[in-house]
């Protein structure tokens, strides 16, 4: 007891590097601000909000492209608890990129539901700023903080309607599987501190390798589940298609990209850095976990009349995809591979993901529906955005020379790299599911090009000039990320950080 | 030490909890659950803190209990929100979405 | 090298110039349809001039190598590389591409199937141009995967869209299929690519060390490509997308998917299952040749069941590239030629059998082969061209058809060194049974919708004394635009009979062309 | 200026400008054919006149070919081996193969030319009259060029592929000028079953090729530089390559399927006679004299393999005899119960053919092919003379019983060609077919087939018989029918569509009448031949006489092999030149010598050099230790009056016997006695032994009548039209039937089920895992929970 008074008595305040946690201090900054705007602007004019918050993240911006120029290596704060490396750089990036596209999203949305605009804002900025502290976290501590942190604004963006039944059961649910999910991964986090006697994750590796006590496997599969429930993997999935029906589009597509995107960095930091000792456990497990999530979520979305219901669990199948290389990630050198396929689909799946989010809420728009009936022969009235959903979806569905298939081609390029006989059955479950998902997401290009529009209305689509420029910046992307793949894969080359796989 | 005894403890709490969240149909029944287990890893840290006499448990004690503060606000929140619109907080009745 | 290696910008934009005119139709309203039409037309065009300063410039000589190379930086993450190169093999292969779409492009100009929107449905036609000539050049694996894909989406529409009653499930069918082996036949790409210690795409490559590889993983790597291909080809049992696929197809669609293509699968077995994985191939030879065969006469007994004119097209695909797969699975460079050859044939004669059963169908509004008849004495010349082609396609001698299919069923008498001659020489004689069905059902195609007197309802005489002489007067809609071919239809058409007749006569224009690319392959084989 | 015209004409005969440029026999009518398609129409004769003359063409280059060759054999010493005059230039190469297209002029290919072009002259120009006027005139005269062009490119096929081009392209031309009514379903299906059934075979054909191909082509490359393809080739290593018996038996047997179809053997003859549903030229060119001896040819052609394959002359009996044979009975029983003309003289022809296969099968290589040669003249003269009838008399019927009877006062012509062709198809001495057939049975009993000698006898009796009936139905008696000027929609003949119909309405009407000079002179002229064509072969009157034999056969004799590396250049194969003539190892007469004391093959082989008697043997037996055999070592049966005599009077009897039959059967109305003396001539000469007349009717009524021949005969008949026919489109029938229940099932069901199946599968399993997603919180709390409890407890089973 009195080591530790001692201990807090010699405490001298650490040297901060202000460079590197500039984004995130930038953000923090544009949060007050909007919220203080919130208070004194009128509201004819509280867009300006919208304004303010694509601003901030834009600005947030900046200090990564300094962060990723500077040569320094990475950037270790607070004795290694808060790390800036590439890998967080580029997250970092991706980050900032999506969540100014989101804004995009959702500025007319918001502006034309009769809601708080300033709150709304608020939240989606500090789910950013969880996010960008969860991609440089490298202590049980801060990687639960962030975690919350990105996690409670969602919880109350996905109940945002408050009128909306569906909205609030959508917020509800988020909310009680969220915090019992992270309640169990808790208790899986206090066991590793029991165990390793610290929660540096570079510690943990130390102690969590070698043979591997019930405590540890029961730790490690806790920690697991509590990031496999963030990024949807089945069977902890189920939350996302009635949360994701539920909650404002804008917000679903949010939660579909950026905090799938943020747990998946959550997870990636953990088994890399804290656990690769334990890979026995944990590769079996996601293992399961991804031909689970990428056969259920395909079969379920097979049978989906709602759109946004379909790309829920389209997404849950892509979130399998994602996963798939890591069952193999400590197999042979594979690791770096493994990590580079998952920030390649990362990235990709973003730019698509918000783009078909981006058609749905133009969409929707014209016919107030979110049936996929409703895209019926979209193409014959609307050719540019039934041209453009067409490419989104054959994206999705991963055919070249579309962005989709360089994520899923790296994916199995991972998966088949470790050359184990687990890992070339998972690629042909792979495959096998990545015809079947043509299934749903050729329906819908069927509805749009050979189906007669609904009711007869072929009055043209009115796309708002943000929606417009959001469709523009993840159309150019999907296809670019396509044709020179290059691009992807060398943001996933570099993101390549060093990890306890011996390198 | 004790250690064991906490662990013990700590663990009934968890699985008092957890059979809270899975059996109780009350939104506000669940909370309280969730907040069990919650507590039940502050024992843990602690009691893992005290046997290994380092601070790390503590701060992370510290940690969840703050946020499961903010958690609970947020999540009475939600009930009430819920309570307006259906006047019930039923979470059977919060069906309306499935397959 | 450096021989083989100038001019290598020509296949570049040979394969990429109907994108240019893509982008140039994007900015053209969509009310303008001639001038789509015009644009589209001198695309393709433009396209085939590219293709023939290829041939001008391809040296025949040197057939056996890779010529206009170019390689460049594509993805160097993953050690793929724009890789292209044109031999004996792809280049008949890359130029029966052009001439298809060019002709296509012709026939469209009045032949725009409902419902119109002629920008979108040309559109679609370069950039399936664009895809399959790239297929043919392509000497990278996942540069051929890439442009293997692009061709799916715009057939997809195509038949999905300007299609048949039917054309929704068609056109899924036809995709689900073909996606389903293109996606296992990645996976055998990527493990192919790690097996060979992971250096490099490049098919010069693979096929240099893909021999090392242990015999048993070769056999799974390669049941990977197989499926890939052989749904593509399309081989017994997978072919059952095929009959649906074109029947319900425009008949542009019907067209490129006959003429080239089905030949992306062949063109693959030859290129890259067969060379990169010698052993596996010489496991799998026989079963190959099995299918084939199965392929021959279940195709003929599927021809024989069909009502439909265009169906019946379309089942004798199968039986024809059955021929072609026989002289691949014999892994002979004389069964490959033939295998080459009648890939070639194929293209022209089912090519031309699709535009007359298009033509029909637009005349009579029915491919009913019951319902049609005395087509020779209504439309004379569409008549005589349907038995041109039929002639052509049962492998009469002096038309291309022959050169495909007898040299394949010589070749199956004598297969590689190692096969079992025994096995091969029964799917020899079944083979040349298969030919008297193929007779059998092309014939009676022939007979019952050429020979006889036009039905009454098509305005044949018996609806009325005089004949149809003054069937105006008695005009039921149907028989009013009965009448012969037009001028489009000739332009479109004539190139494809001269081809069919002067390759029947001149085989060696392209055997001379073919074989030593063929012998370059079969030299990996151990052949 | 006499003696310089004889130099001219001696330097003309020995240049051999004609024999190097043999190839281009085929291509002036094919291309004649391309002219026609394009140009035909706008033509003032509609494209025939094209027709006419590239077969004249032809003609002249075959006759010039066949005078230098004759040149040739004169000028060489005896027993020489003249080289044939082979040109090959290469047509294509795949896979180290080299596949050649050239000519390959012997006396074969030249006798065989001569006639193909010869007849198909005579039946152009025989058709102009004939189809005047038809709507399809222009494309009549196209396939009818193409035809000859096919026929003659197979006859002067340096190699089997090329062989088979000539082969099918026939092939596809009957189907076409079968079908030249296709207005008519019947005629369509006709076309359809010709095509079909000769395209059956061609199974044999494919698949001999390769096999012979394979077998062969490492043999020929090596001793003679040719392809495996080659004519020469294949005969030469037939007979002195040591061929594995297996392939070459089963080569052998394969192509010999082939000219069963063709040729309308037994049992593929079914579709001869349904093929004269053709217009009339057609069928006398193509199903009497061309077409339908392709089969007869490529055994004639290829002997050499035929001759090891089947083992000719090794035993007494083999498949080429067998299937030869029972042709010969089986199609003349046919003949006789036949009442269209077209069909007697169809099934007569498929009989003659039977006689020329068992020649070829028992050794009699000469007479076949010179009965090839008799036989074309005369059988085109019948068929032209039935078209004549139906053209100008019965108003296109040939109907014999219904609308003919009495014409020889009508058509004088007509009849007097018709009775010598008859005549000579009977075999009577002098007629050509006494040559050919007599040579032929002779030949085959000598060589040791006593039986089918015998078969050859008893068809030569039904031949005379059943003509004698056809003859009679058709020329005496009185008018019936149509010839009587009836009219008569009744009757479903062809022509009956066609236009010609109304411009002969006419003369329908005034009664029948003699036809033109365009359908007499072709008659006169091959009439001419039916009576003198033997004498190319007189064997009767000795060896002087045996011309045919001197300039056709080939000798068979051992040819010294040059130097391999030379082969190429002093075969003339691969280069431009023709062939120069090798040097000899033995020169010997190929005269008659009996075959049963043919030395030892290995005595032979050890002397072959000097002794010219060994070498002699050698060819055919066994292989030649060096050297070279192209034809096998045949004998001729020494001509012996009584045997012809013999089988002469076994005609006359037929014809007399058929002709007593017939008349009591045909014109029982007036009496019998007189009407017969009063009514015939030649039956006024032969009453001097017919005496007996109740003794004789009583047999013939009673027995042989009712008896023995229409029973049988109706029987054959039954059994052939019920179930060689049946059988035959049976198969057609069950393979539709198969074919259906295939798609239906298997297809659709099984294969497209299980593709479709698998979509079900995908959405059923959503649907099972519906009940997952049930919108109840804690539920998924528990699935939560209830997963990650499970992973703990399996993975630390697992892991300790």
């Amino acid at each position: 007891m009195l080591s530790t008074l001692f201990a807090v008595a010699n405490w001298v305040s650490p040297a901060v590097d202000y460079h590197a946690i500039a984004p995130e201090i930038i953000v923090a900054v544009g949060i007050c601000v909007v919220l203080l705007a919130d208070l004194f602007i009128a509201d004819r004019s509280k867009w300006l909000l919208s304004t303010v918050a694509g601003f901030t993240l834009l600005g947030a911006f900046i200090p990564v492209l300094t962060l990723a120029l500077s040569d320094v290596g990475p950037r270790s704060l607070f004795d290694g608890r808060y790390v800036i490396d590439d890998f967080s750089i580029v997250m970092k990036g991706l980050f900032l990129l999506s969540a100014y596209v989101i804004v995009l999203l959702s500025t007319t949305h918001i502006e034309e539901g009769d809601y708080y605009q300033g709150e709304y804002w608020v939240l989606m900025l500090s789910s950013i700023l969880g996010m960008l502290m969860m991609t440089s976290s490298r202590d049980l501590v801060s990687i639960f903080v962030a975690l919350e942190f990105l996690s409670i604004p969602a919880y109350m963006l996905a109940a945002w309607r408050k009128r909306d039944a569906k909205s609030n059961e959508a917020g509800v649910k988020y909310f009680l599987l969220g915090v019992f999910a992270s309640a169990v991964m808790l208790y899986g986090m206090s066991l590793l501190y029991g165990v390793a006697n610290s929660t540096l994750l570079s510690d943990l590796a130390a102690e969590i390798s070698g043979e591997l006590t019930a405590i540890r496997v029961l730790a490690v599969v806790f920690v697991v589940v509590g990031f496999a429930f963030k990024v949807s993997a089945v069977p902890f999935h189920t939350w996302a298609p009635d949360t994701y029906e539920g909650a404002p589009t804008p917000v679903t597509a949010f939660l579909s990209v950026a905090s799938k995107a943020a747990g998946f960095v959550a997870l990636v930091t953990v088994l890399y850095v804290a656990v690769p000792g334990a890979s026995d456990v944990w590769q079996p497990l996601i293992w399961v976990l991804a031909a689970l999530t990428m056969t259920v979520g395909n079969v379920m979305a097979l049978r989906q009349t709602n759109i946004v219901r379909m790309l829920a669990y389209s997404s849950i199948a892509q979130g399998g995809f994602i996963l798939m290389p890591l069952a193999v990630a400590a197999e042979g050198n594979s690791s770096a591979a493994v990590l580079r396929s998952v920030v390649t689909y990362l990235i990709v799946y973003a730019a698509t993901n918000l783009g078909m989010f981006g058609i749905i809420l133009a969409v929707s728009r014209k016919t107030r529906s979110g049936e996929v009936a409703s895209f019926g022969g979209l193409f014959s009235y609307a050719p540019g955005i039934g041209a453009l959903a067409t490419i989104f979806l054959a994206s999705l569905a991963g055919i070249p020379p579309l962005g989709g298939w360089i994520g899923k081609f790296s994916a199995f390029q991972a998966v088949l790299e470790a050359g184990t006989t687990w890992g070339y059955v998972l690629a042909v479950i792979g495959a096998v599911n990545s015809v079947i998902a043509f299934g749903y997401y050729g329906n819908v290009m069927r509805e749009m090009w050979m189906r007669p529009v609904p009711n007869g209305d072929t009055s043209p689509i009115a796309t708002p000039a943000p929606l417009k420029l959001a469709l523009g910046i993840t159309g150019i992307a999907t296809l670019a990320l396509g044709i020179l793949p290059g691009v992807a894969l060398h943001f996933g080359d570099i993101a390549v950080f060093t990890s306890a796989f011996g390198g | 030490m004790l250690v064991n005894q906490f662990l013990i403890l700590a663990a009934v709490l968890f699985c008092i909890g957890v059979y809270g969240v899975i059996a109780r149909r009350n939104a506000v029944m669940v909370l309280m659950s969730i907040e069990l287990i919650l507590n039940s890893v502050n024992i843990n840290f602690l009691a893992f803190a005290l046997r290994n006499g380092s601070i790390d448990g503590h701060v992370f004690a510290l940690y969840i209990i703050a946020i499961a503060a903010a958690e609970v606000g947020v999540g009475l929140a939600l009930v009430l929100l819920v309570y307006r619109n259906r006047k019930s907080i039923a979470l059977d009745e919060l069906s309306e979405m499935k397959g | 090298m450096d021989i083989l290696r100038d001019h290598n910008w020509v296949l570049s934009v040979g394969t990429f110039l109907p994108l240019a005119g893509v982008l140039v139709m994007l900015f053209i309203p969509k009310a303008e349809e001639q001038l789509q039409k015009a644009v589209a037309l001198i695309t393709a065009l433009a396209t085939l001039g590219v293709g023939v300063y290829t041939l001008t410039l391809f040296n025949y000589d040197r057939a056996g190598e890779m010529q206009f190379v170019a390689q460049t930086n594509w993805i160097s993450v993953i050690k793929s590389t724009y890789y292209i190169g044109i031999d004996g093999i792809s280049l008949p292969l890359y130029i029966l591409s052009m001439v298809i779409t060019v002709l296509v492009m012709i026939y469209s100009w009045d032949h725009i199937p409902s419902p119109g929107n002629p920008k979108a449905f040309l559109m679609l036609m370069l950039v399936l141009q664009t895809g399959m000539a790239g297929t043919f050049i392509s000497q990278d694996l996942i540069l051929f995967f890439v442009f293997f894909e692009l061709v799916l989406l715009p057939m997809y529409f195509m038949i999905g869209v300007w299609g048949g009653e039917n054309r929704q499930y068609a056109s899924l069918k036809f995709f689900l299929y073909t996606m389903f082996g293109s996606a296992l036949m990645l996976v055998a790409f990527l493990a192919l690519f790690f097996k060979t210690g992971a250096e490099s795409f490049a098919i010069p490559y693979l096929v240099e060390h893909g021999g090392a590889i242990a015999k048993n993983t070769q056999v799974w790597i390669f049941a990977g490509m197989f499926i890939g291909f052989a749904v593509k080809v399309p081989m017994f049992p997978f072919h059952t997308w095929l009959p649906d696929a074109h029947t319900q197809a425009p008949t542009q669609g019907s067209v490129i998917l006959a003429a080239v293509l089905l030949k992306l699968g062949t063109y693959g077995f030859i290129r890259i299952a067969i060379p990169m994985l010698p052993h596996a191939a010489r496991e799998w030879a026989p079963y190959i040749g099995l299918l084939a065969v199965i392929g021959i006469i279940y195709g003929a007994l599927g021809c024989l069941a069909q009502t439909d004119m265009k169906r019946l097209i379309a089942f004798s695909s199968v039986a024809h590239m059955g021929f072609v797969m026989l002289g691949i699975s014999t892994l002979t460079s004389f069964g490959m030629n033939a295998a080459v050859f009648g890939m070639v044939a194929h293209g022209l004669i089912t090519g031309m059998l699709f535009f007359v059963a298009g033509s029909v169908k637009e005349r009579y509004h029915t491919l009913e082969i019951a319902r049609l008849g005395g087509m020779l004495k209504q439309v004379p010349h569409l008549g005589w061209i349907l038995g041109f082609c039929v002639m052509a396609s049962l492998g009469l001698p002096g038309l291309a058809g022959f050169w495909g299919e007898f040299p394949a069923i010589l070749s199956a008498y004598s297969p590689l060194h190692g096969l079992s001659e025994g096995t091969f020489r029964v799917f020899m004689v079944i083979a040349a049974m298969g030919t008297v069905l193929a007779a059998a059902y092309l014939l009676w195609l022939f007979q019952r919708t050429a020979f006889g007197e036009p039905k009454p309802e098509f305005g044949g005489p018996s609806s009325d004394s005089h004949g149809q002489h003054d069937h105006a007067s008695h005009d039921d809609a149907h028989h009013s635009d009965i009448h012969d071919v037009t001028v489009y239809e000739w332009v479109a058409w004539t190139p494809l009979l001269i081809g069919i007749v002067v390759f029947g006569v001149m085989p060696n224009l392209l055997f001379k062309l073919i074989d030593p690319a063929v012998a370059a392959i079969v030299s990996h084989i151990g052949g | 200026m006499f003696a310089e015209a004889s130099t001219v004409a001696h330097e003309a005969l020995s240049s051999g400008w004609f024999l190097e440029h043999a190839f281009l026999i085929p291509i002036i009518p094919a291309v004649a054919f391309a002219l026609i398609i394009f140009f035909g129409k706008k033509l003032p004769m509609k494209g025939s006149e094209l027709g006419v003359l590239s077969m004249i063409g032809s003609l002249v280059f075959a006759v010039g070919a066949a005078l230098q060759w004759i040149h040739r054999v004169n000028g060489a010493g005896e027993g020489q081996f003249i080289d044939p005059v082979i040109r090959s230039w290469t047509w294509w190469n795949s896979g180290g193969f080299h596949f050649g297209i050239g000519q390959h002029i012997d006396g074969l290919s030249l006798t065989i030319l001569v006639v193909v072009a010869f007849i198909s002259s005579l039946v152009q120009i025989y058709s102009l009259e004939y189809l005047r006027g038809d709507r399809r005139y222009t494309h009549f005269f196209a396939s009818l060029t193409l035809f000859s062009a096919g026929m003659l490119n197979m006859v002067v096929a340096e190699n089997m592929i090329q062989l088979i081009l000539g082969w099918e392209i026939m092939g596809l031309c009957s189907f076409m000028l079968i079908g030249h009514w296709w207005e008519e379903g019947a005629n369509s299906r006709a076309a359809l079953k010709a095509f079909f059934t000769t395209r059956t075979g061609d199974i044999g054909l494919l698949v001999g090729t390769s096999v012979l191909f394979f077998s062969a082509n490492s043999w020929t490359q090596e001793h003679l530089g040719v392809s495996g393809f080659s004519i020469r080739g294949l005969s030469a290593w037939a007979l002195t390559g040591n061929p594995g018996h297996a392939a070459i038996t089963v080569g052998a047997v394969a192509l010999f399927i082939a000219c069963i179809g063709k040729s309308g053997q037994f049992p593929l003859h079914t579709w001869l006679p349904d093929a004269m549903a053709g217009p009339t030229p057609v069928s006398s060119l193509l199903h009497s004299s061309t077409m339908v001896v392709a089969g007869v040819f490529l055994v004639a052609r290829l002997y050499p393999v035929f001759f090891k394959g089947m083992n000719i002359l090794g035993s007494g009996v083999n498949l080429i005899t067998v299937i030869g044979g029972i042709t010969i009975v089986v199609a003349a029983a046919l003949a006789f119960v036949q009442t269209d003309i077209k069909k007697v003289l169809a099934y007569s022809t498929v009989s003659q053919l039977g006689y020329m296969m068992m020649g070829l099968g028992a050794g009699a290589w000469m007479p076949a092919v010179f009965h090839i040669f008799t036989h074309a003249f005369f059988k085109a003269c019948l068929f032209l003379a039935a078209g004549s009838i139906s053209h100008s008399a019965s108003h296109h019927s040939f109907e014999m019983k219904k609308d003919m009877g009495g014409l020889r006062k009508f058509m004088p012509i007509t009849f007097t060609t018709w009775i010598i062709s008859t005549l000579a198809l009977c075999g009577v001495f002098p007629f050509a077919g006494f040559f050919s057939k007599d040579e032929i049975i002779d030949n085959v009993g000598h060589n040791g087939y006593t039986v089918f000698m015998v078969v050859g006898l008893v068809g030569a009796f039904m031949t005379a018989a059943y003509m004698t009936r056809a003859t009679y139905l058709t020329f005496f008696g009185e008018p019936r029918g149509a010839s009587a000027g009836e009219s008569h929609d009744d009757h479903g003949d062809a022509h009956a569509t066609h236009d010609t119909h109304d411009t002969h309405d006419a003369q329908a009407h005034h009664g029948p009448h003699e036809s033109n000079l365009l359908i007499t002179v072709p008659l006169m002229i091959l009439a001419t031949l039916a009576l003198g064509a033997g004498l190319f072969n007189a064997t009767p009157f000795g060896e002087s006489w045996e011309r045919m034999t001197k300039w056709v056969e080939p000798r068979s004799v051992v040819v010294a092999d040059m130097a391999h590396a030379s082969v190429g250049e002093t075969r003339g194969v691969r280069t431009d030149d023709t062939v120069a003539p090798p040097m000899m190892m033995s020169s010997t007469p190929t005269a008659t010598a009996s075959g049963e004391e043919t030395p030892v093959g290995g005595e032979a082989l050890t002397t072959a050099s000097e002794s010219s008697a060994h070498a002699e043997s050698v060819c055919g037996t066994s292989a030649p230790e060096m050297g070279t055999c192209y034809a096998p070592q045949l004998h001729h049966a020494p001509f012996k009056w009584p045997k012809a005599a013999m089988s002469v009077v076994i005609v006359l009897l037929g014809m007399l016997i058929s002709w007593l039959i017939s008349v009591q059967m045909y014109t029982k109305k007036a009496g019998f006695f007189v009407g017969l003396t009063s009514r015939n001539k030649l039956l006024a000469l032969g009453y001097g032994f017919l005496v007996n007349k109740y003794y004789l009717d009583h047999l013939y009524e009673k027995v042989i009548v009712h008896g023995i021949a229409h029973p049988i005969a109706k029987a054959a008949y039954w059994v052939n039209q019920n179930i060689l026919d049946g059988i035959i489109n049976g198969v057609g029938l069950v393979t539709r039937r198969v074919a259906g229940w295939v798609y239906r099932n298997v297809d659709q069901r099984v294969v497209d089920g299980a593709v479709n199946g698998s979509g079900a599968v995908a959405r059923g399993t959503g649907n099972a895992l519906r009940p997952v997603q049930s919108g109840k919180v804690s539920q998924y709390g528990a699935l939560l929970f209830a997963a990650a409890a499970v992973a703990g407890l399996v993975l630390i089973i697992v892991n300790t």
